[in-house]
């Protein structure tokens, strides 16, 4: 189906199957239940797990397959979201042309940094990637403001033109970004029972972007020029010796990947049309190579299950404070209740920072293949009961 | 016909003179050998022929045209394919991913942007690819990860990377260089094989003088980056400078 | 004139700081060939060394003053440090205000059992991974190490001054002929540049003169063939690592006067250093000197108002344009050798 | 579809106890039910508050946090009842807001914009929240701001001292108890003047983001209308942190006063790099040298250490103050935590107070009444004085504090000292000099 083998069709259906379910998924506890602290399943996270997911699988095609490790690619992410704010700004709150903009200009940018930061290799080049990052985030902040807002970023205003919409809505606000006159926060609420569960526009939206964004991913993985992206990883010199120029693959696919950063960039400000100068520090970049080293570098989903796991961790672990602790252990015996509260306690809420190092050390340590390999492991678990135990270590591959 | 012809080269590393007044001249569809003593500039020469260094001075021509100052890519899209001293293949991709790169570099080019197509879709490429490897005997191979096989496999599948391409011109450095006793025979048949089926030019680097007597038609003797003769083996084998130069100190062998 | 002199000296300074953190960061990769994104943390650790002591020093027992009364009306409860107590209040009060140089000596200890643990405990297994897995664990570790720090000390800047001998700053203007005050220089801080200069010339001494030094040398060049001549490396490089440490958690100490200690003061420092090595040329114990005090000197020129006038934003910027010039001009940094790190 | 903004889980949540057990879906419409975001139906309402717990002001944010703790605690009737029993208001009476019991979830800002935004947004769609308040930098004040106005939900600003925040980017849900740049420099500026001449030259270094902006205008404005001179000013980069290349300049330009337009880590470095360089020690144009820290926090006191020793700046609130409101708060925070509350803990304490009290004025939680419940509120009692809400931007006026480095502090929380309460009517600006649209409140659904 859609020109790809099976095993790429399942694993395709697959994750349309999970985020066209993510409103259930992710609340597997009752509203109101001790457990709901853990539900992630409400409108704005479920959004950023897709569009994280997005820059994800962008950054991987880039990094997972050539190998060129990017330190600056949040620069990207900050381009296309401004880019998409002033599109509200000038033109109109229809997301569409935002987005078109958005990729067109990360394009553009990806391109220029591409094209200098690529003419050196391994380190040098992740040095010049975050250098460009850097100085774009710095003057962002400081001496660009008329442009990008500054500290309080990129907003949209009550005198914004919008030629193509027309100045106010009608109870005097500002309009917010749309499709075609269905709004990205229009919600509809289901309730089954005890559970409660969101469907959220701009949620499916975003997820129908990504789910094409995977798509093109997944094409590309298994095409000619992503096979000589690989080639580019695994042995430069010999594919210059057979004839192939090396520089124009690494600059498409870091203009991809810069496309796909610009188009993620843009969803997020169609979700929440605010663009800030922070989304280009250094540790956001160093957020995405996080995420796809943690879900697996290389593989096809792996990046989307780090963005996953590496949000979720950001948006519920930080909300747990003392009192909901107390409330979890409440059932406890007073002494070991207040010990039990102060054992966790310094890694969840304030200390989810703590959590996070914590999980990339062992995740690293013992699982270099991030989840996905671990996902592996356990398959393979079950597999061995079965077949014989002396099976080799399989190479991870694209598309596992 | 001549196929290369490489005129006064000189190449110097700071106060190291590596290749000085080098001429050489290789007739097509022959196998021509260039042996000489460790530092005598052999691969200098050769790294000069395929665009990794720049002589200083000189002229490098391959049918007619000029290489100096071509990118490597650009050098072996004229049909001139290098196999080097240890095995440079794709590790991490399969033999059969390995053989379809330098396929595509034949049909599309130094660069593609066939982003969409589906490597499988690409009928002629994998029949190509199949029937190089089916020629090389390592059919069987093609799931393998290139990076498991043997070092003579590497070498193989190497030299088959090469071959596909139908280059008119192969280097080869020191193509049995750690090679076992047996593995270097086979190399031999291998590119004897090769040669007895195609028209192809073949210069080879070569420390294992078994090697070269076995295949050479026609052997330069390269010392302290100057070429000292060049000859058929049989009078290679009896010159008196070559003895004192080179074979003197080799004998052994 | 005097401007350009001053903003010269000012840049020796900073340069020493980005020198030395560098230097160790350099040690340990061109050692062990591990990227070492705790770096900075170790920085910081040396930093909290410093407080520590000082916390240590002024250990207190409460002395109840009925005269005076707190916020809430209730009697002021003084706080009397030990050491009053045991060598008199003179006395005391002189240790306590030389706590920082005094730290050096107790951070010698703790950065080289941190290293020495940070090796063996977890960077011993990452030699033979990629560079990626190594940034990333060190990453982790650097979070790890800097929220503990915070737990205990939390978030906020503890001041930890220099000894009052040192307050206060030297007149170069008036000896070079210029009109006073024209430019000062903190005591503090030529301390702090003689103290890099000490540091620097001791690793390079250390590694040109003796026979470990050679053996450490000889391992950065071609660590195989050290190993086969039958010396155990890995021993030495561990040792190695403990120094790198030692060298960050003292430029760490001696930091402190300069801007109070926080715990993110390594994370600040970690990009920056590592521009710093890679402009140097990766491996490069020369270069990432040079390229320390390249940067600091030209980072003091770009903050100079008038060249902030005639580029605005310049300063912003400086260090990541340097970096980008030097590494298209240069392609492996000031000294950097041949293939290291470029695959 | 139905059209809902964002969802109403507190509703939910109660709604949810009288459905259980049914299977059937039922399908909620927001506009048929709920008259706002986030209605509190059922015994409880939860506000969502919204402090750094990590990052540079994590320290700052525990301490805000510590306050709305005791606002709850209070709210609800737990305690000694803190402000509540001074304040001018008797709306409240502890029990509660609206009868209901008051509940709170917390999320981490992390100073990031777009952090911040992502936690009260999860407040709002997740936990419910009707009203979102803390925060303690004015970017992230003016993106939640902006954020609560699309959601329909009010927001309390917290620490935010940009002029911006209720100036150009004013709105209608938002509002600030904070003082700003401009009531900073027109309170300060008198007493420099009176204590260092009124012809002095003033050197300034600052931030180069929209805070260090509003404030160098703010003191430069009212300095200069002093008769100061103002030599030079350099902008700083927000990732600063060796200001000595900065510093150094200061003395060759002839300048007598420094001005450090920085907050938090950049202040504490500007300031202990300035003292380094001996430059108070220095005698300039025959004047001693000075340095001024246009706003103070006791954190950023604390950081700096003995070098804020006589150094002049401007604060919202201390708790030395002697109005029977600010020994109320500082009583009842002082017992439960030990220690007295920051200007950042009093501003959030006062600003759950102000919301409590407004809601139960208004007798409704939409945002809508709350909102015209707040504007134009005249009150006293909350620790500054006679305070009003101005309905025009949304920004409170009473007396500013100018506060000097103490020479010789009894404990590491008596650093600085009040020199004078600067009176409303000095600090009092007309609302329409920032530019910026109100717009009109939304109340969500």
């Amino acid at each position: 189906m859609f020109g790809l083998d099976k095993k790429d069709t399942m694993l395709l259906l697959l994750v349309a199957a999970l985020t066209a379910l993510a409103p259930f998924l992710l609340n597997p506890f009752p509203e109101g239940s001790a457990m709901a602290q853990f539900n992630a399943g409400y409108p704005d996270l479920m959004q950023r797990f897709v569009i994280f997911g997005i820059f994800a699988i962008g950054f991987n095609i880039l990094f997972g397959l050539t190998g060129y490790l990017s330190f600056g690619h949040a620069a990207f992410l900050g381009v296309g979201s401004y880019a998409a704010v002033w599109m509200f700004k000038l033109l109109s709150m229809n997301v569409l042309p935002a987005i078109v903009l958005a990729v067109v200009m990360s394009g553009i940018f990806a391109l220029l940094i591409g094209y200098v930061s690529l003419r050196r290799s391994g380190i040098y080049f992740s040095i010049l990637t975050l250098a460009f990052a850097q100085m774009m985030f710095a003057l962002a902040y400081s001496v660009l403001t008329p442009i990008t807002g500054g500290e309080t970023g990129l907003q949209l205003a009550l005198d914004d033109p919008r030629i193509l919409d027309g100045a106010v809505a009608a109870n005097g606000n500002i309009p917010v970004p749309g499709l075609f006159g269905m709004e990205m926060r229009d919600s509809v609420q289901l309730e089954l029972g005890a559970w409660v569960f969101t469907f959220n526009f701009g949620y499916y939206f975003s997820a129908l972007v990504m789910l094409i964004s995977f798509y093109i991913a997944i094409r590309i993985f298994r095409s000619p020029f992503g096979m000589m992206l690989r080639a580019i990883k695994a042995n430069q010199q010999r594919l210059n010796y057979t004839g192939l120029n090396t520089r124009p693959y690494t600059l498409a696919a870091f203009v991809i990947s810069g496309m796909y950063a610009g188009l993620a960039g843009a969803l997020m400000a169609s979700m929440d049309p605010l663009a800030g100068a922070e989304r280009m520090f250094w540790t956001a970049s160093g957020e995405v190579v996080l995420m796809t080293i943690l879900g697996g570098v290389g593989t096809l989903i792996g990046p989307i299950l780090g963005a996953g796991a590496i949000k979720y961790m950001e948006n519920i672990i930080s909300k747990i404070n003392s009192d909901i602790l107390h409330s979890w252990f409440a059932f406890l015996p007073d002494g070991l209740e207040d010990l039990l509260v102060t054992l966790v306690y310094p890694f969840i809420g304030k200390g989810w920072h703590l959590t996070l190092g914590i999980i990339f050390m062992l995740v690293v340590i013992f699982l270099p293949g991030g989840l996905v390999e671990g996902g592996q492991r356990i398959a393979r678990l079950f597999k061995s009961k079965k077949t014989d135990r002396s099976a080799p270590k399989p190479q991870i591959e694209p598309g596992e | 016909m001549r196929i290369l012809e490489v005129k006064d080269v000189n190449k110097r590393f700071g106060g190291l003179k590596a290749l000085s007044e080098v001429n050489l001249s290789v007739e097509e569809n022959t196998v021509h050998a260039i042996i000489g003593p460790n530092g005598a500039g052999k691969s200098t020469l050769l790294n000069c022929l395929v665009g990794k260094l720049i002589p200083d001075t000189g002229s490098v021509m391959f049918h007619g045209q000029s290489v100096l100052g071509r990118a490597p890519h650009e050098i072996n899209q004229m049909g001139i394919s290098r196999v080097f001293q240890t095995p440079e293949i794709f590790g991490d991709l399969t033999v059969m991913e390995n053989m379809m790169i330098p396929c595509f570099a034949k049909r599309d080019g130094a660069f593609e942007l066939n982003a969409i197509s589906s490597v499988s879709s690409q009928k002629d490429i994998i029949e190509r690819a199949e029937h190089v490897l089916e020629d090389m005997k390592m059919i069987d191979k093609r799931h393998m990860v290139a990076s498991a096989m043997s070092r003579g496999d590497k070498r193989r599948l190497e030299i088959g990377m090469c071959l596909s391409q139908e280059p008119r011109l192969l280097l080869l450095d020191e193509p049995t260089a750690g090679m076992a006793r047996a593995d270097t025979n086979n190399t031999i048949d291998l590119l004897k094989e090769i040669k007895s089926k195609r028209d192809i030019t073949i210069v080879i680097i070569e420390h294992d003088m078994h090697v070269v007597f076995s295949l050479a038609e026609r052997i330069t003797v390269l010392a302290q980056g100057t070429p000292l003769v060049e000859d058929t083996p049989e009078n290679i084998k009896g010159h008196p400078k070559v003895r004192e130069a080179y074979l003197g100190e080799s004998s052994g062998h | 004139m005097d401007a350009i002199i001053l903003q010269i000296l000012n840049g020796l300074d900073k340069g020493s700081a980005y020198a030395l953190i560098a230097l160790g960061l350099t040690l340990i990769f061109g050692t062990l060939g591990v990227v070492n994104f705790a770096h900075g943390a170790l920085f910081m650790i040396g930093a909290f060394c410093a407080v520590t002591l000082s916390r240590i020093l002024t250990l207190s027992h409460v002395v109840v003053d009925s005269t005076k009364t707190d916020f809430l009306g209730r009697p002021l409860e003084v706080q009397v440090p030990y050491v009053y107590d045991i060598f008199g209040e003179a006395t005391g009060a002189a240790i306590i205000d030389w706590a920082v140089p005094l730290s050096i000596l107790f951070a010698i200890p703790v950065m080289l059992m941190v290293g020495v643990a940070m090796e063996r405990g977890l960077i011993k297994y990452f030699y033979k991974r990629p560079h990626a897995d190594q940034i990333l664990v060190t990453f982790g570790l650097a979070i790890v190490l800097q929220e503990i720090i915070k737990y205990f000390y939390g978030a906020n800047p503890i001041p930890t001054p220099a000894p009052s001998a040192f307050t206060g700053s030297f007149d170069f203007g008036a000896i070079l002929g210029f009109d006073p005050n024209t430019i000062i220089y903190p005591y503090w801080r030529l301390v702090y540049f003689a103290f890099a200069a000490v540091i620097i010339g001791a690793v390079f001494a250390f590694l040109q003169f003796t026979t470990f030094g050679m053996v450490v040398r000889a391992g950065m060049a071609d660590r195989e063939t050290v190993g086969l001549l039958g010396i155990n490396i890995d021993r030495r490089f561990t040792i190695m690592f403990g120094l790198a440490a030692a060298v960050a958690g003292l430029a760490g100490v001696m930091y402190t006067p300069i801007n109070s200690p926080n715990y993110h003061m390594g994370m600040d420092f970690l990009v920056l250093s590592f521009v710093v090595v890679v402009v140097g040329g990766m491996g490069s114990l020369p270069g990432a000197v040079l390229a320390g005090f390249l940067l600091g000197i030209l980072e003091s020129f770009a903050s100079m108002r008038e060249v902030i006038d005639l580029i605005p934003g310049i300063n912003q910027v400086i260090i990541y344009l340097v970096a980008i010039v030097i590494l298209l001009t240069r392609p492996r940094g000031l000294l950097g050798r041949k293939g290291v790190m470029e695959d | 579809m139905s059209k809902t903004n964002l969802t109403r889980r507190g509703l939910l949540r109660s709604g949810a106890v009288a459905g259980a057990g049914v299977a059937l879906p039922t399908i909620f419409t927001g506009s048929s039910v709920a008259a706002f975001t986030n209605e509190p139906t059922g015994s409880t309402v939860t506000l969502g508050f919204n402090v750094p717990q990590t990052g540079p002001y994590a320290d700052e944010g525990a301490d805000e946090l510590r306050a709305y703790e005791l606002a709850v605690e209070h709210l609800n009737g737990g305690g000694d009842g803190g402000m509540m029993n001074t304040f001018s208001s008797k709306a409240l009476n502890g029990s509660g807001i609206l009868g209901k019991k008051v509940q709170y979830v917390t999320g981490d800002t992390q100073t990031k914009s777009d952090a911040a935004r992502a936690s009260a947004k999860s407040m709002i769609e997740k936990d419910g929240a009707v009203m979102i308040t803390g925060g303690s930098s004015s970017g992230v004040a003016v993106a939640v701001q902006a954020l609560c106005q699309e959601a329909g939900v009010i927001f309390m600003a917290g620490l935010t001292h940009s002029n911006d925040t209720t100036g150009k980017d004013k709105r209608a849900n938002g509002f600030r108890h904070f003082f700003n740049s401009y009531m900073s420099g027109a309170a300060l500026a008198p007493i420099l003047a009176k204590n260092y001449g009124t012809d002095r030259k003033a050197y300034h270094l600052t931030a180069d983001y929209n805070w260090g902006y509003t404030t160098e205008e703010a003191i430069r404005n009212s300095t200069e209308a002093m008769g100061w001179e103002t030599v030079a000013a350099v902008k700083t980069p927000l990732t600063q942190t060796d200001f000595s290349s900065y510093i150094a300049p200061v003395l060759q330009s002839g300048a007598d006063v420094l001005v450090l337009n920085h907050y938090g880590g950049n202040m504490v470095n500007s300031l202990t790099n300035a003292v380094q360089f001996g430059l108070r020690e220095k005698v300039v144009n025959g004047k001693n040298f000075e340095i001024v820290v246009p706003l103070y926090s006791r954190l950023m006191a604390k950081g700096a250490g003995a070098n804020v020793k006589g150094i002049y700046g401007s604060t919202n609130w201390h708790w030395s103050l002697q109005d029977e409101g600010t020994k109320a708060f500082v009583k009842s925070f002082g017992t439960k935590y030990g220690f007295p509350p920051s200007q950042a803990a009093h501003t959030c304490y006062a600003q759950a107070l102000l919301y409590a009290d407004a809601v139960q004025r208004a007798g409704s939680f939409n945002p809508c009444a709350v909102a015209e419940a707040l504007e134009g509120f005249e009150f006293d009692g909350m620790g500054n004085g006679k305070t009003l809400y101005r309905a025009e931007d949304h920004q409170c006026f009473k007396d500013v504090l100018v506060v000097r480095g103490k020479e010789n502090p009894t404990s590491e929380f008596d650093l600085l000292e009040i020199v004078e309460i600067t009176p409303v009517e000095q600090v009092t600006y007309d609302a329409s000099i920032f530019g910026g649209q109100l717009g009109t409140c939304n109340p969500g659904a």
